[in-house]
């Protein structure tokens, strides 16, 4: 789950910047390999194709390259690079952008002199910490914002830097720590795996730190960076910007990197960073995130029991737990050790319309079904998950798609032409030969501007 | 079954062994180690492989023949016997072409008393699967009647050529048999016509079943009927039958066992335009050419359709060549040896360290279905598994799943052939001059 | 040549097609093209306005036995 | 306000995303490091040049996807090596700067965990990724460690150099290492992908015909692809492993231009190539030769024991290599042709000699 979401929204704020931004930050071979992750693979064929190769790429090579049925894949891919602004097109021919290309060649081989990859640092720490110490201290950092979030009385409050992202993300509202409350992007934000969770943090810090006259540049080249470099490993402080130094901070408040003291000269990426830009080895599970992040107890067994007549009983006292199950079971009744609910029509269609699935549903009870639910196959009683996917359906009447609508062909020819090509896009929506009409999503409609213009005014 | 206890009396009169009596801790007080080495005593169970480079039958025409009777509709396996047979049924059939490429199948069907022809005598595995799959919404009925599959059977391997084994392999889910007339008869004229018969049993051991069995394996029913005690062993049991038997009948002089095959080695053509192929009749873009009769055929190996030609790549004889030349087993290394080397050659997983003092209960499985218990009392040896295994001609050592794999996927030993004097060692004599032999002429 | 028009293709079932042509009915500024039994064009500035109309008829069609359980109870 | 709306959990058109690309995969390479493949037959690239190249492709390869591994193992003339990894080493977790825990025999071998900004131009820390560099680094190191451990002796065989390497050694044990990673560890389905390629600079050893016959099926039954990028003479063996197992064959034509092979032909892994138009191999010879006279036959007889190929039926009605007998009244009716007065051969000829002289053998091979 996490990686699609995740790159959906670096990749949207990676697109939305401007030229000279992104050719800036590929003058860091770390930012351009980690770039390079993000693309789809077809994208990363191209790109690996005109790595090497002084000549610039035959557009129609390429054509012959694709198989004939994958043509939206190609179209996929180029795309994205446009976006990404990493490819030059002239005259039918494609060659890679010259920054990027040198970036990632050093990336690849080695000859890079910027140390984008992070400074250990050479002296012997004093006071030198363990991996375990790192995923401990990640964790309480973590758990604390968490906590806070839900409102668990901890004691403990998180820094203003934490409080003000939060607000500013819209998890939270109100103004002073005491009356914050979490909002209905907070609970989503709950539901999220650990990876997803710092992402979207990190982009809304992202987005804050402009407002706050950081350098876009910068703090995109040293999250990066995190992504690549060593568990256990400590870095030097020498090589950072001012605004990279402040960046520290902030990383330290939620549990990215662990610095001894501010002033220390060198810091230690936690597991939280070092596993930024991957998705395997993550420090928990996505399943297994909300477990672990409220106590390592109750990791190992699950609490929910769900009974075919929708009555949902919850063996726990986590009031994180309470207000995720409060997201969608109709709760009634609260013991010591237990709560006790019903998921209802209205239950689930509240969780829905607050953007949950009900595949989110349906796998949290999958994840945290009590160890006497694990007995019986299926886990979960058919009925009930049948309907909560119901009940998603019901909600979904319609399906929607921006774009245009094409009409008045003059001739079947040329319906059949620009049709054929709209095909090949993959960006047909609808389409009516008798009537002579089809409907393009709006991402291909310039394509087939474009391509009409060729075609009417070419061939006229 | 093996009634008879160590002690001498009959099973049940000696004292009650208990299984966790049996089971020790090991140093530490943890149970893991024991459940690790009868988890890998239980893989290498099936590594007891005949190695002796035997003439064996590559040549193989099986029936197989599936009890389709009201007696399969019993639950005792797992969703029913019926559907448990089918599904063990496709994997048969997977693997045995699989193993031989170049041999044929058919299935057969016992219900109501008749013998019902499922897929005919054929090499085309997703035919017979096609048909099996079939079978799966039909419903058990009837009495089975050995005596008439028998008698089908034997119609359908009667006109097979003298170089090509024929066999018969039953499931059999029933405890009686509806015969139309004297089924000692037929086991006879199976024994006169070289037909084996081998016998799984679903739910308990049958006179009649052994008999046939003993009459047409020269005596031996030890090794070709059997009783499943549960489903893995079942699926052992089925799967026996995919290596094909050792000819016996050889050494009887001018035998009739043996002989030449004509085959044809078709040529493959690449076409732009779709063509018919004589096989399906389906449109399809190149396939293969029959030498003699020059018919198109789109999938090998196969019987030419107009010629009746065997035709054949020598990839295919390729992939029977590891029956003739079999991996040597590989041996056990207990601790004493096993200390100088860390990891596995080929897959470099960490070998277990040696316990630093208590040397740790063994617990071995001798044997294909001895319970644990019983020897696991007796293994209690200050050697113990090492979790290493050593081949004996090249001397490196591997861990467990590489024998396994080595073994029953690639009968290949990586050890060996990682050195200069290569596949020699490795192998039977015999074998290796085939070897030379066979790669010489696909060099020249 | 060709015409575009921008808009919104909405996929639906005929019912709740129905509702929307019915939207239509009034001012016919929602509508742009009516396509076949599921599909139309709407126009793009009134999808949410469409959105909210189709929420609040389909809630007052359905049958909600929470609320009678609720009510039974009190 | 959404509530109606259900286009928010439907992909949109065209875009939908491919979840099973997201598998990682796992590459082996197998790299002949054979001395006369790469010296006396001198092909215009050197082994130098050959894994300079190679390791970039490793890094592209790992770059694809975070969870990308790789392995490299030589095919030597005498032995095999595993490149990377290499055994007792762990290259999860950065060993500390000054202690070595491994107490293993390899541990005088330790890479001096890239603090050597060394003779070779190791790059220093900073400057390449941390995957990057304990593959690269421990290639170079092991590939000095392998050609500098190998003496004259060991690569010359009866006074001349041995044309030896150990591709089906090679090829065995990267199967085996695939098996180990892909299979049985994890029991919730596969979590790699796996692939071969295998960088052959040699040609042919007939006494490997029947290992990697056996490799190839292995790997058949495992899908795994078997790419084969071939510097020098075309290998039929090789040419038929990539066919078999639907791996790329391609033989370089200007092997200064490996890079750009590897990254355009061999980067690309299984997920991808279905929307790919990859090289193909237009022929591949599968007619058999016949034991006897090395003919390549498209109509011959197979002894039904051992499975050896003849051109005709052998004339003293006997296997020549499983000494089997045939049935005399089949092999008449095999032999059912316009008869010709021949004179029989002598049956005493003992079978050693009748296959080493069974060209010269004036039998009853028709003339021109």
């Amino acid at each position: 789950m996490s990686i699609p979401r995740f790159r959906t929204s670096i990749n949207d704020y990676l697109e939305g910047l401007p030229e000279p931004v992104l050719i800036r930050l590929y003058y860091s071979p770390a930012t351009c390999l980690a770039i390079f992750r993000l693309l789809p693979a077809m994208a990363q064929l191209f790109i690996m194709t005109m790595l090497f190769n002084d000549k610039p790429l035959e557009a129609t090579d390429l054509n012959g390259w694709v198989q004939d049925g994958s043509t939206p894949k190609q179209y996929e891919a180029l795309e994205k690079l446009r976006g990404m602004h990493l490819i030059k097109e002239s005259q039918g021919t494609i060659s890679l952008q010259k920054t990027f290309r040198a970036g990632l060649r050093n990336a690849l081989t080695g000859g890079d002199h910027n140390n984008s990859f992070g400074i250990p640092c050479n002296t012997e720490d004093k006071h030198k910490v363990d991996i375990k110490f790192l995923d401990e201290h990640a964790n309480n950092q973590w758990e604390l914002i968490l906590h806070f979030m839900v409102g668990t009385d901890t004691g403990k409050v998180p820094n203003n830097g934490v409080l003000s992202l939060l607000r500013h993300s819209g998890l939270m509202e109100g103004s002073a720590p005491s009356n914050m409350l979490i909002t209905n992007a907070g609970f989503q934000f709950l539901l999220q795996d650990v990876n997803a969770q710092i992402w979207t943090l990190l982009l809304q810090y992202l987005n804050m730190s402009e407002d706050l006259q950081m350098d876009a540049v910068e703090v995109l080249h040293f999250l990066f960076m995190l992504g690549s470099l060593e568990l256990g490993q400590d870095y030097s402080l020498v090589a950072l910007s001012p605004t990279q130094k402040i960046m520290l901070d902030d990383l330290r408040d939620y549990g990215i990197v662990y610095q001894r003291k501010s002033s220390s000269r060198r810091f230690y990426p936690t597991r939280l960073a070092t596993t930024l830009t991957s998705d395997t080895g993550a420090l928990l599970t996505a399943s297994a995130s909300m477990d672990s992040a409220i106590s390592q107890k109750e990791r190992e067994t699950g609490f929910v029991i769900l009974e075919t007549n929708f009555k949902v009983y919850a063996y726990t006292d986590s009031p994180l737990q309470i207000a995720v199950l409060n997201l969608f079971v109709h709760l009634k009744s609260r013991f010591v050790n237990m709560v006790a609910g019903q998921i209802s029509r209205e239950s689930v269609r509240k969780a829905l319309s607050n953007g949950i699935t009900a595949d989110q549903i349906i796998t949290y009870l999958t994840v945290h079904a009590h160890p006497q639910m694990r007995k019986s196959i299926p886990l979960l009683p058919p009925t009930v998950v049948d309907q909560i996917r119901l009940w998603q359906l019901e909600m979904e009447r319609m399906k929607i798609v921006e774009g245009y609508l094409y009409s008045d062909f003059s001739s079947k020819n040329e319906y059949d032409v620009i049709a054929g090509y709209a095909h090949d896009l993959g960006v047909m929506a609808w389409e009516k030969p008798n009537k002579r009409m089809f409907f393009v999503t709006k991402e291909g409609n310039q394509q087939i501007v474009d391509f009409v213009r060729r075609k009417v005014h070419g061939g006229a | 079954m093996e009634l008879r206890s160590t002690a001498g009396g009959y099973i049940w009169e000696d004292s009650i062994q208990r299984s966790w009596d049996v089971v020790q801790e090991d140093a530490g007080g943890s149970l893991a180690g024991v459940v690790a080495e009868l988890v890998q005593a239980g893989k290498r169970k099936r590594l007891h492989y005949d190695t002796t480079p035997l003439q064996r039958g590559i040549i193989r025409h099986l029936i197989l023949v599936l009890d389709l009777s009201m007696s399969m509709s019993e639950k005792d396996l797992r969703p029913t016997r019926y559907q448990l047979s089918i599904s063990y049924a496709i994997q048969f059939v997977t693997d045995y072409f699989e193993q031989n490429p170049i041999s044929q199948l058919g299935i057969i069907g016992m219900r109501d008393g008749l013998a019902n022809l499922v897929s005919q005598l054929g090499g085309n595995p997703t035919e017979h699967i096609g048909a099996l799959q079939a079978l799966r919404k039909q419903e058990p009925s009837g009495d089975p009647s050995l005596q008439n599959a028998l008698e089908m059977a034997r119609g359908a391997l009667y006109h097979v050529p003298s170089h090509g084994t024929k066999e018969v392999v039953i499931i059999f889910g029933s405890l009686l048999s509806c015969d139309p007339g004297d089924i000692h008869k037929t086991v006879g004229t199976l024994k006169a016509e070289h037909v084996r018969v081998r016998i799984v049993g679903l739910a308990a051991e049958v006179a009649i079943c052994k008999e046939i069995c003993r009459r047409t394996n020269q005596g031996d029913s030890t090794s070709t009927y059997g009783v499943i005690l549960n489903e893995q062993h079942f699926r052992e049991l089925l799967l026996a039958s995919c290596t094909p038997p050792a000819s016996t009948k050889q050494k009887s002089s001018a035998s009739l066992g043996s002989d030449l095959m004509r085959m044809g080695f078709p040529s493959r053509i690449v076409e732009t335009s779709p063509s018919f192929c004589a096989c399906h009749s389906r449109l399809i873009k190149g396939g293969y050419i029959c030498p003699r009769c020059k018919v198109k055929v789109c999938s090998l190996p196969t019987e030419c359709p107009a010629c009746g030609l065997t035709l054949i790549l020598s990839t295919h004889l390729a992939r029977s060549y590891h029956h003739l030349m079999p991996l040597r087993n590989w041996d056990e290394v207990d601790w004493n040896d096993a200390k100088k080397v860390s990891s596995c050659f080929s897959c470099l997983l960490p070998f277990p360290t040696a316990p630093s003092s208590v040397p740790r209960f063994r617990v071995s499985v001798s044997g294909s279905t001895t319970n644990v218990t019983a020897t696991a009392a007796s293994a209690i040896a200050t050697g113990g598994a090492s979790g290493r295994f050593r081949c004996p001609s090249c001397r490196q050592l591997f861990c467990i799943d590489c024998d396994l794999f080595a073994h029953e996927v690639m009968h290949n030993c990586p050890g060996c052939e990682a050195a200069a004097g290569g596949r020699k060692l490795s192998n039977g004599q015999a074998a290796t001059e085939v070897s030379m032999a066979t790669t010489n002429a696909y060099l020249s | 040549m060709p015409r575009a028009v921008k808009g919104v293709l909405v996929e639906c079932d005929p019912s709740i097609k129905a509702l929307i042509i019915n939207l239509d009915s009034k001012n016919h500024n929602v509508v742009l093209a009516d396509l076949d039994d599921e599909h139309l064009v709407i126009e793009e500035r009134m999808v949410e306005h469409v959105k909210r109309e189709l929420d609040s008829q389909l809630a007052e069609n359905t049958f909600k036995p929470a609320e009678l359980d609720d009510i039974q109870r009190k | 306000m959404n509530a109606v709306d259900g286009s928010s959990h439907v992909p949109q058109v065209g875009f939908a995303s491919e979840l099973e690309q997201e598998l990682p995969s796992l590459l082996v390479l197998i790299l002949d490091t054979s001395p006369l493949g790469w010296g006396t037959q001198s092909p215009p690239i050197s082994l130098h040049e050959a894994v300079a190249s190679l390791l970039i492709f490793i890094n592209s390869h790992l770059a694809l996807n975070h969870s990308n591994e790789a392995a490299v193992i030589a095919s030597h003339t005498n032995c095999i090596k595993y490149l990377y990894p290499v055994p007792g080493e762990d290259y999860s977790i950065l060993a500390p700067k000054s202690t070595v825990t491994s107490g293993t025999e390899s541990s005088e071998e330790m890479i001096p965990n890239g603090q050597s900004n060394g003779d070779n131009g190791t790059p220093n820390d900073a400057s390449m990724y941390r995957q990057f560099r304990v593959v690269n680094e421990s290639v170079m190191k092991q590939l000095e460690l392998l050609l500098s451990g190998t003496s004259t002796s060991d690569i010359e065989h009866n006074g001349k150099i041995s044309d030896t390497t150990l591709i089906s050694g090679a090829l065995s044990t990267s199967l085996a290492y695939i098996n180990r990673l892909v299979g049985g560890v994890n029991d919730n389905g596969p979590k790699l992908r796996a692939r071969i390629l295998v960088v052959s600079v040699c040609s042919d050893l007939a006494s490997q015909y029947v290992p990697i016959m056996n490799c190839i099926f292995a790997a058949q039954k495992m899908k795994v692809p078997i790419d084969i990028c071939k510097i020098g003479n075309n290998t039929v063996f090789l040419q038929q492993a990539a066919d078999t197992t639907g791996g790329v064959y391609m033989h370089l034509e200007h092997p200064r231009g490996m890079i750009q092979y590897l990254m355009t032909a061999f980067l690309p892994d299984r997920a991808l190539r279905k929307h790919l138009v990859l090289p193909t191999q237009s022929s591949i010879d599968f007619r058999a030769a016949c034991f006897c006279h090395k003919r390549i036959v498209d109509i011959g007889y197979v002894c039904n024991i051992c499975l050896s190929i003849y051109c005709q039926p052998p004339a003293d009605g006997s296997c020549a290599i499983c000494d089997t007998i045939f049935d005399p009244k089949e092999l008449a009716d095999l032999l059912k042709k316009p008869v010709v007065v021949t004179t029989t051969v002598p049956k005493t000829k003992t079978k050693k000699k009748k296959k080493k002289d069974s060209d010269a053998t004036p039998n009853f091979t028709p003339g021109p």
